[in-house]
């Protein structure tokens, strides 16, 4: 170490200095399925009342998809219009969710490894604004951290071990910890169980009980759909359930980890659906421009959400099947 | 040679030399996914390339604008989730990974995080995502930044994603894999490296035209100079036709031809 | 009524009794399957069967002979793995578990492991295959079991599966999750429970026909006896039907009728 | 506890007193695929090269599939073939491997959840001897355990966690160690790594670059194929590179974790192929009386085993393709 260096002083083995937001205790979430149903009913509703009755205020969600790919941007637009607060957001790769829930300030809390930045497409000062004005509290972690998270939670653990973070702020700023191997004594980070309130998925096929296919991509909903108490679905289609039965080896969510299913068709517009449609760019281009405004950006919002009462009424806002069918000409031509 | 290739044209050349066939890279979007499909199309067809949220081995179509579209998995041989892509990292079977950030110091340490306080941040970036558990779980952490004095500073406002922290054996001495780390730095201005035994980034080639003097005024920290610094190798035509025509077309990153 | 049914299909009724829509439980093969295929028949289509090495929700066509043979996935909503069904069972969301062992103690331990001593068995067992797992983390165990006095014993021999282990408090002591362990043994001659204060198991009802001295002489320790004995109800004739025509019309594990 | 109880004195808190006989530190793991090509090439062999060169005397060794569902029986043939020696067997419910392994007395180590029996057919003569005859170490586990072994070793930790095993003896015979949880302080179970040298799994269909596909029940073969240093499939059937490729969220095991491919029809008969063929039940009843007699079995096992040149040759013996024809009729009619 040079005399010049620069001296971080990071506390390589004390424990992270973020709240812990999520009880990691796996005997309360088994406590909760114990009285969970598990029958076998028909789960569609509305969006509204999935949202009414799934995700009330100050209760912590994540949204399933990566990024600006198979985002269930009709439940995000939903939770603005009925004016949730007080939210914690699990926010992997969230880069349109968080843009989007920012908008009602939603949530002021956020386990975050990824915000604000719609990655190639630049930062959206719209999430700036709310994460930089010191009213979110922000516990750092990372995809895979709060991968493992998950993984922990969806296995009835308390805690899943890796080696990342370790020696970085992202550490000290988590709610982390470090623990010694027992059988080589080698140092390890242990991540608490994230068992969640609320995940919100869109999947590409569903039956009314919730079972549920994905393509392509799965991100982090394999072990999100285990790890959370309440499952929200919305579906580009239902399909019957003797369709699921014929193939039980493509289930990726079976349904009796589902509360709600909505068919939602082009439900992550503008964001991205494997082999079905492409993100809409333009689209992109021109909020990100906007949010520049926070006034015009509040009368955007005003015209395009809030002021709109079902997802397909959204989409005619900015072309209708026209666009929709342009971006899934996109899709296929890859 | 001056205007036959722009930086970064050479910048994506360059990297792209270091990804052979066998070779398994951790990468994202931008001048790193135009590196790797660059090899792809050249030297190296059965590269394979990873995106963290499950595309394993695409054979990339185009560049794709998120690492979670389609084209990540295009004629791939897997599309899976972030636990098989990291699983896999950890496993210590991903040979390089490309990651940037907005401030880089002398050890490789990376801040994708804030400037500022992180309670009350002058600015908020988006955070790690994967690149911190990519930094600690590849062998081979390679970066691609613009070199200016701002980004190259004497000490980052967070450590998102760690480097060589405070010197030799601070890695291992943190609990992260041992072997692994900031390998390459390859910017507009040069290919930095890291000195083996105080782990201090070092400059080890010069683009074409490129003064060390210019490196030292762009970098806002005291590089470590070898005895020999070497020129580096300017693209082939054969990588800077692949570029213009078959990677970037369009000129998103390289600019319009 | 005597002849109208056999102590096996006793059995298998009286443990379907127990299955309701809205349940989910973890099974093997042979007695406890017939017990959830006949639920499934009759007043539960909808029960939830899981078969550990993956197969979810199958609508039994029949009895499977493995565990993991296509008929324990057959129409089901999933056809998964080990790490699918295991975990499903430690997130405390299966409800019954059926298993059965060599040697069952007063606390409900079962040995499936060896008789004599572990490094050198005079007999071995196939050992816990899901056993352990299924009984330490669903909610409630079920066992089907011949009531003979050489597997009902004082101690035995290896503890596979923990029951109460040596009493009350002991199972959490151990750490195993709060609110699991034995919840009903189903015998030839009798249902058994575990007394509530003490863990010791205890007679509840009687087969039809067979008296409590009965019971008493066929178990190799000592049972709690409560004040008060039931009958265990007879298989109705639509429970019988079912079995009898479709569940097992081979008589594999009921005898020919 | 009453005065009468039987008083075991289960030692709660201390470690497992069985062997470890694989080395927990995913650093190992690491260095050895570091080393290990990543190279996309053409992996086809034949069994007797693909037994020679991965499977030496003396290495760890772990069966696919479930029981006598979906076992790679024509690699099994091979190393009796090959008279191996020493091996340690991970024995997830491998109840026909173990039996056939025993014939060759090829495992001397065993970490084991089930063995020695064939489920509703009884427990195998065969296997039992070689259990009881005091010549083979046994470490208690669990099927879970086993699973979760393989699963931290398939991501690079040290351990897993659960509960299962907690306060019997298949702990205390297990090298299984107890851990208090940083976060809730509860005890657990700390199962250690279990990196294996070589994975065997018979699939659906595979391409010459190892890229392969399962349908049905995937027992624990998505973990074990990650957490072995080498992994020898067996396949009913070659496919297309460009099938793989069509449609890559149908992988299950990625050609860079594969060291050979052999192409063997019908490689899992006797036992059961989802979708394709049934077990054989009278082949299985017959083997298991033949096993009474240890000198007739050993005769047999000449005849059917050791002097059999291919897998077809043995499929021969036991009735053909008219046999074949049954079983595939008596899959297909579930």
């Amino acid at each position: 170490m040079t005399d010049d260096a620069p001296g971080y002083a990071t506390p390589a083995s004390a424990d992270g200095i973020g709240r812990l937001f999520l009880d990691p205790d796996p005997d309360k979430h088994r406590a909760f399925f114990a009285s969970k149903t598990k029958k076998i009913t028909d789960k569609r509703m509305s969006l509204k009342d999935a949202v009414a009755t799934f995700i009330p205020d100050g209760c912590s969600i994540a949204s399933g998809g990566f990024s600006t790919s198979r985002t269930s941007v009709s439940v995000m637009h939903e939770i603005l219009r009925q004016h949730r607060k007080n939210l914690l957001l699990y926010a992997t790769t969230s880069s349109y969710v968080s843009d989007l829930l920012a908008i009602g300030k939603c949530f002021d809390r956020v386990d975050v490894s990824y915000i604000v930045g719609m990655e190639a497409r630049g930062l959206s000062p719209n999430a700036r604004r709310w994460l930089e004005s010191g009213e979110v509290e922000v516990v750092e972690w990372t995809n895979h951290a709060l991968l493992v998270r998950l993984r922990a939670a969806a296995q009835g653990v308390p805690y899943g071990l890796s080696r990342m973070m370790l020696g970085s702020d992202t550490y000290v700023h988590s709610a982390a910890k470090i623990v010694d191997c027992p059988f080589t004594g080698q140092k390890y980070l242990a991540l608490p169980a994230a068992t969640i309130d609320v995940a919100i998925i869109h999947v590409h096929e569903a039956d009314i009980y919730g079972n549920c296919r994905i393509r392509g991509m799965t991100g982090v909903d394999y072990d999100m759909s285990r790890a959370a108490k309440h499952v929200v679905i919305t579906t580009e289609r239902l399909i019957h359930n003797d369709e699921i039965r014929a193939k039980p080896d493509a289930t990726f969510i079976p349904g009796y980890l589902v509360d709600a299913v909505i068919e939602v068709p082009f439900g992550a517009y503008p964001c991205q659906m494997a082999y079905e449609y492409a993100s809409d760019e333009p689209f992109f281009f021109e909020q990100l421009k906007i949010e520049k405004d926070p006034e015009a950006f509040a009368a955007w919002c005003e015209e395009h959400i809030y002021n709109v009462s079902s997802h397909e009424e959204f989409i005619e806002h900015f072309g209708g099947l026209k666009r929709l069918n342009e971006l899934r000409v996109l899709e296929s031509r890859l | 040679m001056g205007a036959d290739f722009n930086p970064m044209e050479m910048m994506i050349c360059t990297a792209s030399r270091y990804l052979q066939n066998g070779d398994f890279a951790a990468i994202g979007t931008g001048a790193p996914c135009a590196a790797a499909m660059l090899a792809q199309k050249t030297h190296a067809p059965d590269l394979v390339v990873m995106f963290e949220s499950g595309g394993i081995a695409p054979i990339l179509p185009l560049m794709p604008i998120s690492i979670a579209d389609s084209s990540t998995y295009y004629k791939g041989l897997l599309a899976a989730g972030v636990g098989e892509t990291m699983d896999t990292c950890a496993r210590g079977q991903v040979d390089y990974t490309f990651i940037g950030g907005a401030q880089i110091d002398r050890y490789g340490n990376l801040n994708t995080t804030c400037i500022g306080d992180h309670g009350n941040p002058k600015v908020r970036f988006p955070g790690s995502g994967g690149a911190n558990d990519f930094g600690a779980l590849c062998w081979r952490t390679m970066i691609m930044t613009p070199h200016v004095k701002d980004r190259f500073v004497e000490k980052v406002d967070f450590i998102t994603t760690p480097g060589y922290l405070d010197g030799p054996g601070a890695r291992e001495a943190a609990g992260l894999p041992p072997g692994t780390g900031p390998y390459k730095i390859i910017t507009n201005l040069a290919i930095l490296g890291f000195d083996e035994e105080t782990k201090v980034m070092q400059v080890e080639s010069l683009s074409p035209g490129v003064t060390l003097d210019q490196v030292i005024e762009n970098t806002g920290f005291e590089l470590k100079i070898p005895d020999q610094i070497g020129t580096t190798e300017s693209p082939s035509p054969e990588h800077l036709a692949a570029l213009r025509e078959q990677v970037d077309p369009m000129g998103l990153l390289i600019g319009r031809n």
